[in-house]
């Protein structure tokens, strides 16, 4: 079957803030660094590592919300890396972005049937069309049809999130880009939003993309899970598998490094040292190395390769991983 | 309880802001204490007065609006409410010491690392500038800062998040405090920077034998790192136990919600159990339990009248009338169950 | 001798000022004024603070009197014309050196004269003698040292004014030395033969000279003049009372009672010899070009209510020519106030229903007119009367010159300072047709009627000052039906004095030199 | 460092162009003629049109730009048409009396100004916050020109205490060295000179420094509570540190960022600005001496006095961002 | 219904409050605040002065009575007579329509452009930042009196030159607020979310970053016509202004002055007026800025 989704050694560098104006070779932070994965329909891709590694610019580079600086994106088999202006505008009907912060995310001055409604208007939706439709969405997200005309700091964050989602429905999009929906909530509501996304997938049928650095949330609702580590994918693969025994030694680490919420649980920790390098210079060879406490030479000087590490498709990058070789 | 005495004891700790408007009761009848070597979670939702509860036995609540209407903080045997503002400086630092959530804006960016430690040093101890700068660069070291002796001069902004937060803790640690108050100490940091600050502490308070209140709102961290545990809503401890009991036995429903609507790595999936509803505003509780609009298993008396907290086994206390044994006026009290649970 | 008798108001501030004069032991006159001397190159500039200084350091060949603008021998002793008015013989002093020690012959005096043919940058010498571009002598034809002391001057045509002209201020004698040493910069560098020395300018601040002790005339009283910069009049009148200063002009008429109620200063007034108008821009298509328009605006102004703005210090003028000089005519009646006749001249005109004008006005106080937006203010509420509907267009001096040389204003305000005490030096220039030209126009009224020029150009260069006399009386009485002008008023500009400056006689040129005023305590 | 402070000063050409060029459209605009301006009522139109060849204002604008930026380039101002000064000489005179001015008025509001607003955030809504802050409302209002003029009126004419204008007492003796004269009277040790010259200094640097001082001390209050707000103030209560220590090491360290930034602007500002303040204490600074050169036509020295202004204003920014730097070590110029 | 949503408990609290406004939410901060409330009620008398002026006026602004000059105040003339022996007291109540005439007009014109070129910076960064910015840049640079007198120098001295030349040099000021401001909200993820639904930029900048910068901006207009008042008054005051008669405060007090000594209460009462005028717009601009500050929002 054909994905919906295929992104091809995608990269996005950014020229570093303090770049002077004469130097020719600029500096970059490598957001980033080559990923390639594809997004079947329907099902939920995780997207998770720690902060900075490049998951929202991923995102948002999907998106063409920042332009990508190399690779390729094929959308329904279609490329649509060089796709500009209004070519892009009808494309974003289907694919939309939800955000992580509910309070930056709402234009705090509209109203909720303003801000609910102003993707329609943009895509030319007649009038009572757009309403019954406002009516639907906000019952849908549930909540009420007297709150249209409220403004968002009205709302608690778990409502400003749902309004969040309900407009980026309205242009009944395919893949959803969800840039760490619940990170920002309260572990109460937390629940609730998920819940809520399972729903609204199950009913529309929609891709999601789910970023988050909570690694129990991306167990929760993904189908697929990737692993980012300073702008590269380290693990890629069924969810179930990948937690279950993951083979990059980063996801190993970053599995063990989970508090759980059971006393009772003597895990087998593996600390990592030190932090995570800048982007800006990621270290040469494999970017993980500094910090792996299985490096050996070869990772110092050589950048590893995606290797398929099991029968359903599970990948990892490392050189000490073995490679399952499909008959 | 224990027989020897605590280290710190709070007992029925009001905290209340004087806001245009209302009166945020923040704080509102906490009890709990905590021992010498022993580490005392506090978990909740965002709001429901964590953070309130460790600044008021520091004496460090904003004021106004802010205000310790009732209680007394014990404090080796002394309130510390009634302590002048000359001798609560004294004790801060010294004798408590705390490390704040968020690294990044907790330290003065345009001070040195050094000049913030050393002057915590020269403040509560004899020292000259030369023992306290070298006592500072031992702490530094002690918390694992890699090439410590260079970093001493550094700004913090040229720490990393993790690294930042070691300083924090190396500053709270600097006058070999016997409690520390760490108010979520590793929110803002990711999972494996986490699992560094975690093992630190754990190390830290081994070798010290501190009491360690550790605030924090994820569970998987009270599990990891916490002898005892007092669950916190809306100003008021729901539950107060020790933490295995709490994870096998707890009673509380806030506390069975919070356990249930959080998804988990070693589980199989399943959908969560979200608790419905959200926090209430503090300025406006509702009547009876404040958990009682949320509450799956919600009675007509909740509605009414507040739950005190009530032992259900030795060292385990709950605030709710479903475990409300002592309650012997039962037929007064209507018992009938009048939420449902949802799914 | 100094602390005996304080004559400030209160003791505190007379101590740094004590302190000076005892540490020095020297009498210092401090002079405040307006503005900073432009250059002390007499020869060079127009302006009366630039004068005013180098007036201390030069000497001209012959000086004008103190109270009236008869000469009397200066650097010349005697001097005789020939009959036909075209040779000019000076016999000199031989008892004066420059203050660069350099002796004074009639060397000194070509030297001079040749230096100001040399270009036109010398304003006065053009002005004066008729000099232009082509022709950098004007009418002198040759300036010759007959001997040491004796210079011959040999004139194109007779010059009635020639020998009051010689009396001003730029023709003062420069040290043929002194400008060679300095060359381009020899402006801030001046050295003459007059009763100070010039020793230190330092610029928009204040100049500094100190007497000539060898100086062939009266020597010095006080021992050191500073001419100090206070742009602010009122600010200058506060260093005037409050003892730092001793002297000052400028002085707004408003404060002239306060400088009479205070028992230590006192108001010395300089003779008038100016005038101040309103020019009605004759040129201009529309109702100015009508005399009947331009009397009916003499009627309509109530002039003694808009002298009266001059807080004392003015008298309503009839004539162009200021009462002090020979050649006034007295016999002239003023149109007077007289609003019915205006609006009858007026509608006879056929401006029954009046007209928009303007009337440009400048920002600084000049001494002919110390308040000019306000006089014009006055005149825009006098001529409502008349239902002509003034605006007043206010500029900054510069602005308004090169407005009103360039003939863009209906009517405008303007006023001259004699230069010589002649009456040409009024009437030929402010009011001849020659004047008359766009762009460089002294006759901002742009009148010109053939009559006037014809009797102006006869009284240049007839020498005989009955006929003359004559042949002016009869210009004034044509140019008051012409009424090119609003006259306005001839002043007498206020000179407020602490009451320990003696013996100062302020003259009507403009300036004088300070060799008689004596300080005492 | 050095390759900051480099780039910066690279970046001063395109803004000191772009002055130089609005200046001399600006100054060639305004009606007016400098020739007859120089020379008065009484020249004639050959005298006139003499003096406007010698000074070349009968050759194309781009001419006279073109000779006027050659000859900056040669380290030459120009010279004066109205006083045929050499313009660099006229400002020896002039520069040091405004900066002299300037730095007075800036000193009084620097000190007076965060020292009020430190006590007024300290003690937030006490009398002393009250107070200071309405006055310092009340600075901000008031025109200047008008407070300068009553000052006058009450200090020098009513109570005979303070000189009205200048910068000395005529005849006071001073040995001039650099031309700021309470350095001068320091340095030569004339102290009679130095008491002259600063009661001569004292209502103009009020007058001038009365803006400057409102809005430091409203913004360091501001600052300072804005501030005492943040986290790490709280952790240096947590730590146990006198108020003290924490107002001024801590608080005020941070405070001040902002502040900087005023005080740099306003620096620039009141250098430029103080043409009312100079006109009413007969200050013979350059504020008063490009005013009146705007009014005399005097393009060379608007051209050059204006550039150097402006110069002064960019090195003065340039140099709070340095000073930034020093109290805030997260920036780095590199 | 596929499914039904979760209930939110809550809303009710919703149901009953209605919301309020923003302009009538910052009204009622305004009110709160004591030092506001009284530039409100300054505000307030002026406009009423203005609107009012020839009916509270107790002479016409422009008669005179040469003879009757510099009359001290007296029940006759409240606040005395000036030079021309014109009534003070009226011509500062007429005053009042020039002054607002000044302020709303040139703080109009720093408005308009400031806030063209600044939005157009701080949106869309890159070279069109540049340029603005190196503008402003030598905008800043220039003295900004002297840049007033020079280009009132150029266009004529007149009172609406006067506002121009104001306005012209108030630029900078509102295109570096503007500017900044957009550079903030510009980060903010509904910014990116209009984006991502399609929007055009002259969509995103007039409908989401503009109506959020309004508070800078408005509080920037009410200190700025303060300030732009003061301005003015300092050109009038130096000749450069308001043409006589025009009873404009600063001219007023430029032409008392050479009475100071003699007549304080000619230069003393204009001078008040000003600074009374400016009071007002600075404390309801403060009052504004704290009544518009997001952070004491909630
Ligand atoms: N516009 C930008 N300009 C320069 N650098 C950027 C920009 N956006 C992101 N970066 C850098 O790119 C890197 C990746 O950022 P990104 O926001 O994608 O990380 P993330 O994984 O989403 O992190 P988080 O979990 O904190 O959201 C970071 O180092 C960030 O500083
Ligand atoms: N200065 C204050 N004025 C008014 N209310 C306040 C103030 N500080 C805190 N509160 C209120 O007190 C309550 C408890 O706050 P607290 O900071 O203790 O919560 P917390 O449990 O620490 O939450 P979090 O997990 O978000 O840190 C909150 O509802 C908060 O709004
Ligand atoms: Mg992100
Ligand atoms: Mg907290």
């Amino acid at each position: 079957m054909q994905p919906l989704l295929e992104v091809n050694n995608l990269k996005k560098y950014f020229p570093t803030k303090g770049t002077s104006l004469f130097s020719r070779t600029k500096e970059m932070v490598k957001a980033v660094d080559g990923i390639s994965f594809t997004v079947k329909a329907g099902e939920t891709l995780g997207l998770v590592g720690e902060s900075g590694c490049g998951k929202s610019t991923a995102g948002r580079s999907i998106l063409k919300l920042t332009e990508p600086t190399e690779g390729q994106l094929i959308y329904k088999g279609e490329d649509i890396t060089n796709f500009r202006g209004e070519q892009m505008r009808k494309l974003r009907q289907e694919m939309q972005l939800i955000f992580q912060d509910p309070y930056a995310s709402l234009n705090p001055r509209k109203t909720i049937e303003q801000t609910i409604t102003e993707p329609m208007k943009i895509f030319q939706m007649e009038k009572t069309a757009r309403s019954e439709k406002l009516n639907r969405l906000l019952e849908v997200v549930g909540l009420s049809s007297y709150h249209k005309s409220r403004y968002p700091h009205e709302f608690s964050g778990g409502q400003r999130q749902r309004i969040g989602i309900a407009r980026s429905l309205a242009l009944d999009p395919e893949l959803v880009i969800c840039d760490e929906p619940v990170s920002a909530l309260d572990v109460s509501i937390q629940a609730q939003v998920i819940n809520l996304l399972e729903d609204l997938q199950e009913e529309f049928n929609l891709t999601y993309i789910f970023i988050a650095h909570d690694l129990s949330v991306i167990h929760h609702i993904s189908d697929r899970v990737a692993v980012m580590y300073l702008g590269e994918l380290v693990e890629i693969g069924e969810a179930k598998e990948v937690y279950a025994s993951p083979q990059h030694p980063y996801t190993q680490a970053l599995l063990s490094a989970v508090p759980e919420a059971n006393p009772h649980l003597e895990k087998e920790r593996i600390i990592l040292k030190g932090d995570l390098p800048s982007p800006a210079n990621p270290p040469e060879g494999c970017k993980f190395h500094t910090r792996c406490p299985f490096a050996e030479a070869i990772c110092r000087s050589e950048k590893p390769t995606m290797k398929q590490v099991s029968l359903t498709g599970q990948m990892a990058s490392c050189h000490f991983v073995k490679e399952v070789v499909r008959l | 309880m224990q027989n020897n005495p605590s280290l710190l004891e709070v007992r029925n700790l009001h905290t209340h802001f004087f806001t245009k408007t209302g009166v945020v009761k923040a704080v509102d009848g906490v009890n709990f204490s905590v021992n010498p070597g022993e580490t005392l979670g506090i978990v909740g939702e965002s709001g429901s007065g964590k953070s309130i509860t460790a600044l008021s036995i520091l004496g460090l609540i904003p004021s106004p609006p802010g205000k310790i209407v009732d209680g007394n903080v014990l404090f080796k045997g002394d309130d510390l409410l009634k302590k002048s503002p000359k001798e609560m400086r004294a004790i801060r630092g010294k004798e408590i010491a705390m490390v704040f959530q968020d690294p990044m804006t907790s330290l003065n960016p345009v001070l040195s690392v050094e000049k913030q430690m050393v002057e915590t040093i020269l403040t509560h101890e004899n020292l000259t500038k030369k023992q306290a700068s070298d006592r500072a660069l031992d702490l530094l070291k002690l918390v694992g800062i890699p090439d410590a002796q260079n970093r001493l001069r550094n700004y913090p902004h040229e720490f990393s998040g993790g690294m930042r937060q070691r300083v924090m803790i190396a500053i709270a640690l600097s006058c070999n405090p016997s409690l520390l108050i760490a108010d979520e100490p590793t929110t803002a940091l990711d999972v494996t920077i986490q699992a560094q600050i975690l093992a630190l502490f754990k190390n830290m308070q081994k070798e010290l034998n501190m009491g360690v209140i550790m605030i924090t709102h994820d569970l998987g961290v009270v599990a990891e790192v916490c002898d005892r545990v007092m669950v916190m809503y809306a100003g008021k401890p729901a539950e107060y136990t020790e933490t295995k009991r709490l994870f096998d036995h707890g009673k509380h429903p806030y506390t069975l919600g919070l356990m249930h609507s959080i998804p988990k790595i070693t589980k199989e999936k399943k959908k969560l159990e979200a608790i419905t509803g959200m926090p209430p505003d503090l300025r406006s509780l509702p009547n009876g339990c404040s958990f009682a609009p949320r509450c799956k298993y919600v009675m007509e008396g909740c509605l009414q009248a507040d739950p005190t907290l009530k032992n259900v086994a030795e060292d385990h206390a709950v605030r709710c009338f479903l475990h409300d044994r002592s309650n012997n006026e039962e037929e007064t009290f209507n018992a009938t169950i009048i939420g449902s649970e949802q799914s | 001798e100094e602390n005996t008798d304080s004559s400030n108001e209160s003791g505190e501030d007379t101590n740094t000022e004590d302190g000076t004069e005892e540490a020095t032991g020297e009498k210092t006159l401090i002079f405040g004024r307006g503005a900073d001397s432009i250059q002390l190159d007499p020869s060079k500039v127009t302006d009366g603070e630039s004068i005013y200084v180098t007036n201390q350091i030069y000497d001209t060949l012959v000086r004008y009197e103190e109270d009236s603008t008869e000469v009397k021998p200066a650097l010349a002793t005697e001097w005789a014309p020939s009959e036909d008015g075209l040779t000019w013989t000076f016999q000199l002093r031989d008892d004066v050196t420059f203050h660069d020690g350099s002796d004074f012959t009639a060397e000194d005096v070509v030297f001079n004269f040749e230096r100001w043919a040399t270009s036109a940058e010398y304003i006065y010498y053009g002005y004066m003698f008729g000099a232009s571009e082509d022709d950098l002598g004007g009418i002198i034809e040759s300036v010759e040292a007959t001997n040491d002391y004796e210079v011959t001057f040999t004139l194109s045509e007779p010059n009635a004014p020639f020998l009051q002209t010689l009396a001003m201020p730029p023709f003062g004698i420069a040290s043929p030395e002194a400008v060679e040493e300095h060359g381009e910069d020899y402006f801030k560098n001046p050295v003459g033969t007059g009763p100070f020395v010039f020793s230190e300018w330092i610029p928009d601040d204040s100049i500094t000279v100190t007497k000539n002790a060898d100086y062939f005339g009266d020597t010095a009283k006080v021992d050191k003049v500073i001419f100090r910069t206070i742009p602010d009049n009122g600010a200058r009148f506060m260093e005037l009372q409050s003892g730092s200063i001793d002297m000052m002009t400028g002085l707004n008429p408003q404060d002239i009672q306060t400088t009479e109620a205070d028992e230590n200063l006192q108001i010395i007034e300089r003779p008038s010899m100016n005038v101040s108008y309103m020019a009605m821009n004759t040129d201009k298509e529309g109702p100015l070009a009508e005399k009947a328009v331009r009397q009916a605006i003499n009627l309509a102004i109530d002039k003694e209510k808009l002298v009266s703005l001059y807080e004392g210090i003015g008298k309503p003028a009839k004539n162009p020519l200021p009462p002090s000089l020979w050649g006034y005519n007295d016999d002239i009646e003023d149109y007077g106030y007289d609003v019915e006749k205006a609006k009858e001249l007026l509608a006879e005109a056929g401006y029954a229903d009046g007209f928009d004008i303007t009337l440009n006005t400048f920002s600084n106080p000049r001494p002919y007119m110390p308040q000019p937006k306000v006089s014009a203010q006055a005149i825009q509420e006098m001529l409502k009367e008349v239902n002509i509907n003034v605006e007043v267009i206010e500029s900054d001096w510069d602005t308004h010159l090169s407005l009103t040389e360039n003939g863009e204003h209906d009517m405008a305000f303007l006023g001259w300072t004699g230069d010589n005490g002649d009456p040409d030096n009024f009437l030929y220039v402010l009011l001849d047709k020659d004047n008359a030209k766009v762009g460089s126009a002294g006759n901002i009224a742009f009148y010109k009627n053939d009559d006037v020029h014809a009797l102006l150009k006869a009284a240049q260069t007839e020498m005989d000052q009955e006929k003359r006399t004559e042949l002016y009386l009869e210009a004034q009485e044509l140019i008051h039906e012409d009424a090119p002008w609003f006259p306005i008023a001839h002043t007498t500009p206020p000179i407020a004095a602490n009451k320990k400056v003696v013996d100062y006689v302020p003259h009507s040129t403009g300036s004088e030199p300070f060799n008689m005023l004596d300080i005492q305590e | 460092m050095l390759k900051y402070i480099s780039k910066r000063l690279l970046m001063l050409i395109p803004v000191l162009i772009g002055v130089s060029i609005i200046t001399f459209s600006l100054i060639h605009l305004i009606p007016g003629d400098p020739a007859r301006s120089m020379l008065g009522e009484k020249a004639t139109e050959a005298q006139l049109d003499l003096l406007r060849q010698e000074l070349g204002l009968n050759d194309p604008y781009i001419v006279q730009y073109g000779r006027f930026v050659g000859d900056i380039l040669q380290g030459d101002l120009g010279q004066s048409i109205q006083s045929k000064e050499s313009i660099s000489y006229e400002l020896l005179h002039k520069l040091p009396a405004t900066v002299e001015l300037t730095l007075f008025a800036m000193m009084l509001a620097v000190i007076i100004g965060i020292l009020a607003g430190v006590i007024a955030a300290v003690k937030q809504y006490s009398w002393f916050d009250n107070l200071s802050m309405t006055g310092a409302l009340f600075g901000v209002s008031l025109p200047i020109f008008w407070l300068g003029l009553m000052m006058i009126w009450f200090f020098s004419v009513k109570l005979n205490i303070l000189p009205p204008s200048g910068r000395l007492t005529p005849g006071t003796e001073i040995d001039t060295i650099t031309n700021f004269y309470l350095l001068d009277s320091l340095l030569t040790g004339n102290f009679a000179a130095f008491k002259d010259a600063f009661s001569h200094l004292l209502m103009p640097g009020i007058a001038l420094g009365t803006i400057p001082m409102a809005i430091i001390a409203r913004m360091t209050r501001s600052s300072m509570l804005e501030v005492m707000k943040q986290d790490y103030i709280r952790t240096a209560n947590a730590k146990g540190l006198k108020t003290r220590l924490i107002i001024f090491r801590h608080a005020l360290k941070n405070a001040f960022l902002p502040v900087l930034t005023v005080i740099g602007l306003q620096f620039g500002l009141l250098l430029g600005g103080a043409v009312l303040t100079e006109t009413i204490f007969s200050w013979p600074g350059i504020g008063r001496y490009v005013y009146l050169a705007v009014l005399g036509r005097d393009y060379p020295v608007v051209q050059s006095t204006i550039l150097i202004v402006a110069t002064i204003f960019v090195l003065v920014n340039l140099l709070t961002d340095l000073l930034y730097k020093y109290f805030d070590p997260r920036i780095r110029y590199d | 219904m596929a499914r039904s949503p979760e209930p939110l408990i809550g809303e009710d609290s919703l149901k009953t409050t209605k919301p309020i406004p923003l302009w009538l939410d910052t009204g009622i901060r305004i009110v709160k605040s004591k030092t506001a409330l009284i530039g409100v009620i300054i505000i307030a008398l002026l406009v009423l002065t203005a609107i009012f002026a020839p009916v509270i006026a107790t002479h016409n602004p422009t008669d005179q009575d040469i003879v009757n000059r510099y009359q001290a105040p007296s029940s006759e003339h409240l606040l005395g007579t000036d030079e021309l022996g014109r009534d003070i007291f009226s011509r500062i109540v007429h005053g009042t329509r020039i002054s607002i005439q000044i302020g709303v007009i040139a703080v109009g014109i720093s408005l308009i452009i400031g806030v063209f070129l600044g939005g157009v910076a701080g949106y869309f960064g890159r070279w069109i930042d540049q340029i603005v910015m190196r503008f402003i840049d030598i905008m800043m640079a220039f003295p900004s009196i002297l840049m007033a007198i020079a280009l009132v120098a150029v266009l004529g001295p007149s009172l609406q030159n006067a506002m121009i030349a104001v306005g012209i040099v108030g630029i900078p000021q509102f295109a570096r607020i503007v500017r900044s401001a957009v550079l903030s909200i510009k980060e903010n993820e509904y910014i990116e979310a209009a984006k991502s639904i399609g929007a055009k930029h002259g969509r995103i900048l007039i409908q989401h970053v503009l109506p959020n910068c309004v508070a800078p901006i408005i509080v920037q207009t009410t200190l700025g016509i303060g300030t732009a008042i003061l301005d003015a008054a300092g050109l009038s005051f130096l000749g450069l202004g308001a043409q006589p008669p025009t009873p404009e405060w600063g001219a007023m007090l430029s032409d008392g002055r050479a009475a100071i000594q003699n007549a304080p209460w000619v230069v003393a009462f204009p001078g008040l007026a000003i600074f009374f005028v400016v009071l007002g717009f600075n404390l309801f601009g403060d009052g504004l800025r704290d009544a518009l500050d997001p952070r004491l929002k909630q």
